[in-house]
């Protein structure tokens, strides 16, 4: 049983993803049930997956012929499998995913009471977290395409899925088109490094990559795809959209799929073209990319007047910041000031999709309470919804990141890390905290005080089973807020170790040194 | 899990900063308690402070839209670009991912 | 020269799918380059998997005097292809699908006039 | 961490916070009233007296603490509460005379800077929740004029900072090593020219750190009557004060512990007791020029910006400034590596 977890993984999600039309036609009621059971099991498997890989090192898993030979003729030492490889920062990914997904589907239950077709609404849930943690887990270049793509298309489609509004349909068909796009250039890149090293294992491909002119242009390209994927300026535009449009159980999902795709950025620079690949200009162009990200993101977040809009420009500087620990890091190496900065990133990376998560589920009440998104028709919330103005309250320190709250400790450590590269990194990252400050002081002003607007004088608290997933990210920010250090020995390291043992990656499947 | 953390140029431990705050709290609530507690309600006293025959005051308290303004004024010309760039055309959207890909391409070969 | 053709080809159909993404302004014809750029994709995942002369490694049914593995091609392309085209049909369908629902709310296709979400 | 230590640690910083409150309180109070009469004596008037700011918070604690009907009154009493224990908690970071600082291996310069924004902030939300549109369109000011003050402030300690790690210095961000290591001893003619800009850069971005005239457009008495105070009063108007004053010393105190670390007692080769009274009374004269040049003269001598102007001022005036003392410094390092001086 435990060394099947990380099929299990990936089939049990699927199979519900599946069973759920089936499960619908039976009751409503039963359908909720199962789905809650189902993210249950989903979220124990990956909790014992990660202590697995904590334990015991990298878990590899093998679909298929596990020794070359077994299913090809002995002179051809091609296996031919498709192999899961699980180290300590696949595991964290993990662990950012299902408190997304856990808390999104917690969140969805009581959200969607009238709303049609939420079979397919939960199919497509399950089958974009398969999609996430199949991109987080697989060991293989291929089966990483099929992840992103499985995972675009059932985000798209949830994303469209409240065809009532038009918005939505806009905001579905951009992610899909320029996240297709994105997956093209992915898959050529694939075909690009297969037809020179005949091998789409990450590991193997780590090895065998030297520094030729095709594989500098698939670095590029798969750079260009992970990048977009991950909503970095100027190729961010889909996400505002996407996010601001989207529910906010499918928006934690897909903040979960963004994340994954920042996995894949780290999983290819540092354990696939790190040190074979020498591309002078790459760490100042990927920073140059994080600061103005930065900019963008917060400054345009200060004039957006749509609620979720001006929380989705926030998550574009977040993801920013991710990136500019990534950039400091590839720049000075994983050393020094460098492992600082990408220790910090990778704690960002956990803290961010708590923060963002908790924010848009706090929007998710109020529109649930008011029907309305627009900050101009908004305010006085906080006497009725009082619960939902502290807990946003909390996300509002935790996003800008006031101590003592989570998003302090890893912007702390991207900024005292990155100033020893050049001051101006940390200068621009600490002007955009405040002026993410300042957009959350505005949507708080504008949504939960001032005078109370008479037509909002009945909008309440949302239901109790809708505050618990709110108040256990609340609980996780402060947690996290106070123990940083916790977190960092438990789940950060572990993440950042495997990223300088590229080698022990590779060992692990090929063998040797 | 009490350590705190050191960043190679500085630390932070949440438990100690917690710690004093609350005791700071403690010693400003305990200052506050000094001064004198609640107020008689009699008059326009609760009212806002404002001049004018003002019936509602919803309608004349300032709008989301409007906050901020002097930071926007000021950076008028940036925003104008930027609202140019955030055009929300798809072929945009695709048109940047492009650039950025060509970039590194020329980058690369130049 | 002859064998670099399909290359050529994967080259102009990426070309010509990224034109028609990017300065085409009805969605069906944005849809459509997107469609044409996978196929360039497709094609070069397949021209990669050719070998001069080889044959399909089914055991059962190979000609005489094959040389086991000399002349066998290792089907990986092909099956990449077989993926690539499904999950290409699944991509194609849902953005028609939307188009569709866009085209019932807009009442238009043109991609300058779809942008409610900008700034 | 051991538990001698853990438990030491929070001996100290409980002690520390008691001591610093009565200190910083006092202290802040005594230097408003030092401001005040310094600037009515130029502008050729006779003042109110040293004491007059303690009689202030005196009478406003007997003052009636009217919560208005459009306030959310849980945020609208907590805001002045968080204020001040934050401007106190601030104190414990920052060195007071020669003393190291109570908590100095606990944070450091960016802790410091992000606490300097928590009395800010709960002056805004405390406005925004008060619901008056004076108070709003004043509370909405401030939040600007931290984004304002927020660059160049970031530009003038990271620089500094950047430079003492160039140096050599272990650990810069900390306090403690700024304090031992001043930034003078460690940068050549270049480097000096560099710090002095940068020093007037800070001095500059004090008053609006303090929102001091002439960058008061929050509160601008005459425009908006008070801006985010106006519906404060009482005891909650008191506190506001009293974080005022303790945020004035504190800022005061990192321009010091940055630029200013030098102490009598090592140049007079005094030890023991004396020597931290000397230092002390020493500290406090340092206190009294950075307040009587950052915040005195500034405010009697300027007036009043528009909130647009406050904005072009911080973010093109001066951070053009500040950006010069860091080129500035990163020639200096240059010239340091290459051996030119």
């Amino acid at each position: 049983m435990i060394q099947h977890l990380p099929a299990l993984i990936i089939a049990l999600p699927l199979l519900t993803a599946f069973l759920m039309p089936l499960i619908g036609r039976i009751s409503p009621t039963f359908r909720k049930l199962f789905a809650f059971i189902m993210i249950f099991l989903v979220a124990i498997i990956g909790i014992l997956l990660v202590h697995e890989v904590h334990s015991k090192g990298i878990i590899l898993y093998t679909f298929g012929a596990p020794q070359p030979g077994e299913t090809t003729p002995s002179s051809l030492k091609i296996p031919v499998r498709i192999i899961f490889e699980i180290d300590g920062l696949g595991a964290f990914m993990v662990i950012v995913s299902i408190i997304l997904a856990f808390t999104a589907m917690f969140y969805a239950l009581p959200y969607f009471k009238e709303e049609r077709g939420l079979d397919r609404f939960y199919a497509l849930l399950f089958l974009l977290l398969a999609g996430i943690l199949g991109m987080e887990l697989t060991g293989d270049m291929f089966n990483f395409f099929v992840f992103l793509e499985i995972a675009s298309i059932s985000a798209s489609a949830l994303i469209a899925f409240c065809i009532d509004r038009s918005e939505t349909l806009e905001a579905g068909i951009k992610y899909l088109a320029i996240s297709s796009i994105g997956a093209l250039f992915f898959l050529l890149s694939v075909g690009l490094l297969y037809g020179e090293y005949d091998a789409l294992n990450m590991a193997m491909l780590a090895k065998s990559i030297s520094n030729t002119f095709i594989d500098k242009m698939a670095l590029i390209l798969i750079l260009g795809a992970l990048l977009m994927k991950a909503g970095i300026a100027p190729m961010h535009m889909w996400l505002p959209d996407a996010y601001a449009e989207a529910s906010p159980p499918v928006t934690l999902c897909v903040i979960a799929a963004t994340q994954a795709s920042m996995y894949g950025l780290l999983r290819m620079i540092f354990t696939i073209f790190h040190p074979s690949i020498d591309i002078a200009f790459l760490p100042a162009l990927i920073i140059a990319l994080s600061l103005i990200t930065i900019g963008i993101g917060a400054t345009m977040t200060l004039i957006q007047n749509r609620l979720t809009r001006a929380i989705a420009f926030a998550g574009v500087a977040e993801m920013g910041y991710i990136l500019l620990g990534v950039g400091t890091a590839m720049y000075a190496g994983i050393k020094g000031y460098g492992e600082v900065a990408l220790e910090g990133a990778i704690f960002h990376v956990l803290n961010d999709a708590i923060d963002m998560g908790l924010l848009f589920l706090v929007a998710g009440s109020v529109y649930l309470a008011t029907r309305e998104l627009d900050m101009n028709n908004l305010g006085g919330l906080a006497r009725r919804m009082r619960f939902t103005a502290i807990t946003f309250l909390i996300a509002l320190l935790a996003s800008s990141g006031m101590p003592p709250m989570n998003g302090f400790a890893s912007k702390l450590l991207i900024y005292e890390s990155t100033y020893a590269l050049n001051p101006i990194l940390s200068i621009i990252a600490i002007l955009a905290s405040i002026l993410m400050l300042a957009i959350f002081v505005r949507i708080f002003y504008s949504v939960f005080l001032g005078p109370e607007l008479p037509n909002l004088r009945d909008a309440r608290d949302p239901p109790v089973l809708m505050l618990i997933p709110m108040l256990i990210l609340s609980i996780l920010i402060i947690f996290l807020g106070i123990f940083p250090s916790y977190a960092i020995d438990k789940l950060v390291d572990p993440a950042v170790r495997s990223l300088i043992d590229a080698k022990g990656y590779v060992s692990a499947v090929i063998g040797g040194g | 899990m009490l350590e705190r953390i050191f960043t190679g140029s500085g630390f932070w431990n949440p438990l100690i900063w917690l710690i004093a705050f609350v005791v700071s709290i403690l010693i400003v609530l305990i200052l506050r308690s000094l001064g004198r507690p609640g107020f008689k309600r009699e008059g326009d006293k609760t009212k806002p402070f404002l001049c004018g025959n003002i019936k509602d005051i919803e309608t004349i308290s300032p709008r989301s839209e409007n906050l901020y303004w002097g930071f926007r004024e000021s950076l008028k010309g940036y925003y104008k670009v930027m609202e140019r760039f955030h055009s929300g055309d798809i072929r945009d959207y695709i048109f940047w991912f492009i650039f950025v890909i060509v970039l590194l391409f020329l980058m690369e070969v130049l | 020269m002859i064998q670099n053709l399909p290359y050529i080809a994967v080259a102009l159909l990426i070309i010509i799918g990224l034109y028609a993404t990017i300065f085409k302004k009805n969605l069906i014809k944005i849809i459509m380059g997107i469609t044409i750029l996978e196929s360039g994709v497709n094609l070069f995942l397949i021209t990669l998997g050719y070998r001069k002369g080889a044959v399909a490694p089914i055991y059962t049914n190979l000609p005489e005097g094959t040389k086991v593995p000399q002349s066998l091609t290792f089907p990986v392309p092909q099956a990449l292809t077989l993926t690539s085209i499904v999950i290409g049909v699944a991509v194609l369908a849902l953005m028609l699908a939307i188009a569709v629902q866009i085209y019932r709310k807009y009442r238009t296709l043109d991609v300058t006039k779809i942008r409610r979400l900008r700034g | 961490m051991e538990v001698t230590e853990l438990i030491s640690l929070i001996t100290r910083s409980i002690l520390g916070t008691i001591v610093l409150a009565l200190v910083s309180i006092i202290l802040g109070l005594f230097y408003k009233g030092v401001d005040r009469k310094i600037a009515a004596h130029m502008q050729a008037r006779v003042g109110p007296p040293i004491r007059q700011p303690f009689r202030d918070v005196i009478k406003l604690f007997t003052k009636e603490n009217i919560v208005p009907d459009d306030a959310i009154p849980w945020l609208f009493n907590l805001s002045p509460v968080i204020a001040l224990s934050a401007s106190i908690i601030m104190m414990l970071y920052l060195p007071v005379g020669d003393i190291k600082p109570m908590l100095s291996t606990e944070g450091d310069l960016i802790l410091i800077l992000y606490l300097l924004l928590i009395p800010s902030l709960c002056l805004v939300i405390g406005g925004f929740s008060s619901g008056s549109p004076f108070a709003t369109v004043g509370a909405q000011r401030e939040m600007v004029l931290m984004m304002s003050y927020e660059f160049p402030l970031a530009i003038a300690v990271i620089s500094v900072v950047w430079r003492l790690r160039e140096a050599g210095i272990d650990v810069p961000f900390s306090l403690s090593s700024i304090m031992e290591n001043p930034i003078w001893n460690n940068v050549g003619i270049l480097g000096i020219i560099g710090c002095i800009i940068l020093l007037i850069a800070l001095v500059i971005v004090t008053p609006g750190e303090l929102s001091k005239v002439p960058f008061d457009a929050p509160e601008a008495e005459t425009e908006i009557a008070g801006g985010l105070l106006v519906e404060y009063s009482g005891r909650n108007l008191a506190l506001f004060y009293l974080a005022d004053a303790v945020k004035t010393l504190a800022m005061a105190t990192l321009i010091i512990a940055i630029f200013f670390p030098y102490n009598l007692s090592s140049l007079l080769s005094i030890s023991g007791y004396p020597a931290y009274a000397l230092d002390f009374l020493f500290y406090l004269f340092k206190l009294f020029l950075v307040i009587l040049l950052s915040v005195t003269l500034i405010r009697v001598a300027v007036a009043r910006l528009k909130i647009d102007q406050l904005v072009s001022t911080y973010w093109i005036s001066v951070v053009l400034l500040s950006l010069i003392g860091l080129v500035l410094l990163m020639f200096d390092r240059l010239a340091c590596l290459k051996g030119w001086y």
